[in-house]
């Protein structure tokens, strides 16, 4: 008895010295609350046909062990029955058709795009997230504001987050609050969470991105409007001001920066951040968009390609620095192919380009 | 009947099959028609990326500038009159007639050799003005499809030549008529997939 | 000289007939034809039904192919062929019907395509 | 400020890419050089060359290669356990804010080569060495459909695991996990040979595995013993054809899309890029078109695996053979339009998210009966309790688990929370290891004694 004991306090100590916090387990927020519940009704469902299966695939092979005394049930010739087949594709069916049905609600109900307008709660408050190399940055358009590394929010009140990045694909996720969402450049996804309770929760970039990654994370501080409108206020009385070329530097590939704070925000920047157009001289990828709708530019927009490039300005190594990209120059390719043989192992090729760029 | 008869070359292949058929008992007829059935569904992706890529062309030019249906035309009538010629070619070979294969196979390969002909000018074209396939989504989509068709049909070309030395070296064997079968299957594969080129790639962005 | 009869004997079954190959000529040329006139002669049809009528006739002309060029019936392989190809198809639907389907919805759910009146002021910021 | 460079014969590789200054990699290198310099040796000094290379390299016996696949699947086994080593030993050590001993450059390696090599080189090559080796058997031909083409395949497999290997050493390998996904793996993000080496290890392994496919399903078509019909088939045949079938239909998919990112890397293309228009959201789409295939390629010649083993050891014949044939030919089927539940957290709709969320949680049906049909296998049997059975028992309680959380994480809202997380990790390790190793396990002592004429001791 003594000696289980033993095991048990090790197991909880195990447990508790794993570091692990169970959010996902005791949400802060209504949407995480509603995930979690999703997650208990599916678990249950699932163990009605789980813990029969788990007892017959450990009981059966013991029982009918073929060193059994009686051996008298022994059957041979059981292959087939109509009332098992009936069960065995029956209760699945079944048991996925409850899961399909919740599923369907809760997907609807807590879709990340829908707005939180249903919950009995405050006004909500915008939160533009922008995924860098390797940092969040949040814009908060009403306050004009934004921070980095850091994310507050008001107790109560939803957040509408509206997503993007500048590189790379990357997942804002609080799990304390609810499910993540992906950023993407060029593109701008929602999410809408909100937190019940105030507190510091942990939130992180849930898809590797490179590098940096894995210090891409950042406190969220779930606090009272009041707590909320004064970290406002030091934000506008410690910040700098965050322009657009201001945004450039920023942007800038880094590994592990401090939270820090921007006193004012440039009018429409999240939008020209999803439309890669914050550098001036790129066209917005809407207008692109416009553009394409309507042709494209024709022949005589081929000249203008240097307008919308965009990733390779910002192209590193594998130890997060910038690099630069040559641009592909197939006619000089093909030149030095045809006049020096050595062109084709490369080591030429490096010099040359060297001295191409410099 | 010349001393290196197909009977002596493959005795084993005619013993057992007075009811089936060498081809039937062969693996190579399905086995080969299942490959063709995975390149249908390379080019289903490829056709897929087309579809959704299409239509972004990064301020550069469209379908409408670039396409011309007259010379898709004469493409498509060369693709098709060189299935026409194949399938005159297998007539040929089935009666046994060496020669009159051999001249349609040529002539299949001419036809072959002008489509491969017209894509390159096409995309010699494309490129020399600037609308290579780094200049947009679109274009990069458009050369990727119909470069590979080319590939493809480049390919056969090679087969179809070698097979022709074959065929010119050793008669119209169980072998060679294997092989020949086979090719004819690639070629009209070919063609089947090219219907899908000027239609979706070309013609409907015409519209 | 076995081989060879025999040979003729499942060819003919196998590699059609020369009737077949001119039915499938005529029925392939018809079908090129008209997609090509529709586009080059520049026919006044609405643009949804001129899109539906090439790539309808696109679709025929590919039966065409399957069924007189390349001889896929019931019997050849003792239907495997057939049953080979109906498989592919069945993919090809639902790669591509279902690629965009869902790029679709994505894009209309993550692209920046604004109206109008929003572009031209945010390229007028640009300056 | 460095630049990259491409020649158009090495690419982005070049000698300053050999990792001297790290002593891992050198360290290692030194141990893999005299290992191999041993071998060599110790070949020629039994004088083995010639056996080595009439009766392995170029043999086309199915049997011989099918046990080559089992050897290739062991070995990349050991490299890919030694990764995992490393990531959890480097997890560790950096626990709380440390170092760790791992750069980050050399840590994105070892993460990626681990699931490529484990996926691509253990799990495929274990597969399909079992097929290989076991269905043409089973049906009663001598060989397979094409021989010659079954060898080629093979080493086409050892080239891709080879290059996965040299890149350890020569270059680096890509440091964007096992699927790849840009723009993180486009030209910008990317650079250095290690993406080219992951691209062109994976293109080569994956038209091999095509040509395999191929290859096997013109063997059960054409080759069967007289008189055999299609239901006469045991399971495992069964279930090789539908896997088959699946690669067939899902590689080309592969190929084509890494076909268009090595476009994106070598020539400037714009598949997959943020710029000109291009659309990194179609790779996710479409390699998920294969990849949800691919994991099912990996568990239905289990499935065969396992009834045979099952219905041996109970003294009994399988329970509901025609069940089971339906069965996997549902989840063949249904394994294509389930790929965007690897993507639920990407911006789709809710309307979409539900579509594959139900469709998935219907691919739990016909594998839920199998595992029915397993257990009424056993019922009523006389169970031998010897190792193979042993691997089986273990198999279906580790993969039923790994089934309730597969089913579970298919629930968008669930999913939500536990995308890229421990929990969808442990959901996949326990498939694949609870259910596609624990299977081979079964398979290789099940099969053992055909293969070498004895049998394993159980103790």
């Amino acid at each position: 008895m003594f000696k289980y004991i033993k095991y048990l306090l090790a197991a909880a100590g195990a447990f508790a010295l794993s570091g692990c916090q169970y959010h996902i387990l005791s949400p802060q927020g209504w949407v995480g609350i509603q995930e979690r519940n999703l997650l208990v009704i599916a678990t249950l469902l699932m163990l009605i046909i789980i813990i029969p299966v788990l007892i017959m695939a450990v009981y059966f092979p013991l029982k009918y062990r073929a060193d059994r005394s009686d051996l008298s049930d022994y059957d041979p010739t059981f292959e087939h029955s109509n009332k098992i087949e009936v069960a065995v594709w029956g209760i699945p069916i079944l048991i996925t058709a409850a899961l399909g049905w919740y599923t369907y609600v809760y997907t609807h109900r807590l879709d990340p795009y829908r707005p939180l307008d249903h919950l009995q709660a405050g006004i909500p408050i915008e939160v533009d997230a922008v995924s860098l190399d390797w940092k969040w940055l949040f814009i908060y358009p009403e306050f004009g504001v934004a921070s980095v590394n850091e994310l507050a929010v008001p107790v109560g009140r939803p957040v509408n987050f509206r997503l993007t990045s500048s590189t790379v694909m990357n997942t804002l996720s609080i799990p304390a609050l609810g499910g993540m969402v992906y950023s993407m450049a060029g593109m701008e996804t929602q999410l809408h969470l909100v937190a019940d309770a105030p507190g510091v929760f942990p939130g992180r970039a849930a898809h590797y991105s490179g590098p940096g990654f894995s210090h891409m994370t950042f406190d969220t501080l779930s606090m009272s409007d009041a707590d909320f409108d004064s970290w406002i206020a030091n934000a506008k009385s410690d910040g700098t001001d965050l322009g657009r070329e201001t945004y450039l530097t920023l942007e800038k590939p880094s590994i592990a920066d401090p939270v820090r704070y921007f006193a004012t925000v440039e009018d429409g920047l999240f939008d020209h951040v999803v439309e890669m157009c914050v550098d001036s001289g790129t066209v917005c990828a809407g207008q692109m968009m416009m553009q394409d709708k309507m042709g494209g530019g024709g022949i005589a927009g081929i000249p203008n390609a240097a307008a919308y490039s965009y990733d390779s300005k910002r192209a590193i190594d594998g130890l997060g620095t910038l690099i630069d990209l040559p641009t592909p120059n197939p006619e000089a390719f093909h030149e030095a192919f045809l006049n020096s043989p050595d062109y084709i192992c490369g080591p030429s090729a490096r010099k040359e380009a060297v001295i191409h760029v410099n | 009947m010349t001393p290196l008869d197909s009977t002596q070359l493959a005795p084993v292949m005619v013993v057992n099959d007075h009811d089936h058929g060498a081809d039937h008992d062969s693996p190579t007829q399905i086995g080969f028609w299942i490959y063709l059935m995975s390149d249908c569904i390379i080019f289903g992706a490829l056709f897929a990326t087309y579809a959704v890529l299409g239509g972004r062309y990064a301020g550069g030019p469209g379908p409408l500038d670039l396409f011309e249906p007259e010379f898709v035309a004469v493409e498509t009538a060369l693709l098709l009159f060189s299935s026409v010629t194949f399938g005159l070619a297998m007539l040929q070979a089935v009666k046994g007639n060496l020669n009159r294969t051999l001249v349609w196979l040529a002539v299949t390969g001419v036809l072959g050799a002008g489509f491969i002909g017209m894509e390159l000018y096409e995309f010699r074209h494309l490129i020399h003005i600037g609308a290579g396939p780094d200049r947009s989504a679109f274009l990069s989509a458009f050369f990727a499809l119909v470069g590979t068709h080319g590939l493809h049909v480049t390919g056969g070309i090679i087969w179809l030549v070698t097979l022709m030395v074959q065929i010119k070296m050793h008669g119209l064997i169980d072998a060679n008529m294997r092989r020949l079968a086979t090719l004819s299957m690639f070629w009209h594969f070919l063609d089947l997939i090219w219907i899908g080129v000027f239609s979706f790639v070309y013609l409907v962005r015409l519209v | 000289m076995l081989a060879k009869t025999h040979n003729a004997h499942g060819a003919a079954k196998d590699h059609g007939t020369m009737a077949q190959l001119m039915i499938g000529f005529a029925l392939a040329a018809l079908l090129t034809i008209i997609p090509f006139l529709l586009i080059i002669a520049e026919v006044e049809i609405a643009r949804t039904t001129l899109i539906g009528i090439i790539m309808g006739l696109g679709a025929v002309q590919i039966v065409v192919h399957l069924v007189y060029f390349l001889h896929v019936n019931r019997s050849a392989e003792e239907g495997w062929t057939l049953f080979a190809s109906i498989f592919a198809v069945l993919i090809l639907v639902i790669v591509l019907a279902g690629s965009l389907w869902v790029m679709r919805n994505m894009n209309e759910n993550m692209m920046p395509m604004h109206d109008m009146d929003h572009m031209t002021s945010l390229q007028s910021q640009q300056g | 400020m460095s630049i990259e460079t491409i020649s158009p014969l090495f690419g982005r590789l070049s000698l300053d890419w050999i990792p001297y200054q790290e002593p891992i990699l050198v360290g290692t290198f030194a141990a893999v050089a005299i290992g191999g310099f041993a071998v060599l040796v110790l070949m020629t000094y039994y004088g083995l060359w010639g056996s080595f290379w009439r009766d392995w390299v170029t043999s086309v016996d199915h049997k011989k290669i099918g046990i080559m696949y089992m050897v290739l699947g062991f070995i990349m086994m050991v490299r890919g356990f030694a990764d995992a080593l490393m990531m959890r030993a480097q997890q560790a050590l950096a626990a709380g804010g440390a170092e760790g001993y791992l750069p980050q450059h050399h840590f994105d390696q070892v993460f990626t080569a681990h699931g490529v090599i484990m996926i691509f080189f253990v799990a495929m090559a274990f597969v399909t060495g079992i097929m290989n080796f076991v269905m043409p058997t089973q049906i009663g031909a001598r060989d397979v459909a094409f021989p010659f083409l079954n060898n080629f395949s093979f080493w086409m497999t050892v080239a891709g695991a080879l290059l996965v290997n040299i890149s350890l050493f020569v270059g680096e390998f890509a440091r964007v996990g096992w699927l790849a996904f840009p723009p993180l793996s486009g030209a910008s993000f990317s650079t250095g040979p290690g993406m080219d080496y992951y691209l062109w290890s994976l293109q080569i392994a994956g038209v091999g595995t095509t040509l395999s496919g191929i290859n096997l399903i013109a063997t059960i078509i054409k080759m069967r013993a007289p008189g055999m019909k299609m239901m006469d088939m045991p399971v495992f045949t069964w279930t090789a054809l539908a896997t088959n079938v699946l690669i067939v239909a899902a590689f080309p998919v592969l190929t084509a899309t890494l076909a268009l990112l090595t476009l994106d890397r070598y020539f400037g293309m714009h598949f997959f890029t943020n710029d000109f228009g291009g659309n990194p959201m179609m790779y996710i789409n479409l390699i998920w078109i294969w990849g949800h295939p691919e994991v099912y390629i990996l568990i239905i010649p289990i499935f065969g695996v396992i009834s045979e083993v099952v219905a041996t050891f109970s003294g009994k014949p399988l329970f509901g053979y025609k069940t089971m044939v339906w069965a996997t030919a549902c989840i063949m089927v249904l394994s294509f339009i389930v790929w965007l539940h690897h993507f639920f957290t990407m911006g789709s709709g809710a309307n979409v998210n539900t579509f594959f969320g139900i469709t998935t949680m219907i691919i739990a049906v016909p594998t839920g009966v199998k595992i029915f049909n397993w257990l009424f296998t056993l019922y009523k049997g006389r169970v031998r309790l010897e190792l193979p059975m042993y691997w089986t028992i273990g198999f279906l309680v580790t993969f039923t688990i790994g089934g309730m959380t597969g089913v579970l994480l298919a629930v968008p809202p669930v999913d939500f929370q536990l995308h890229n997380t421990l929990f969808l990790v442990a959901h996949f390790h326990n498939v694949i290891i609870g259910g596609v190793v624990f299977g081979v396990y079964a398979a290789v002592t099940y099969w053992w004694p055909k293969a070498f004429g004895f049998k394993l001791n159980d103790t």
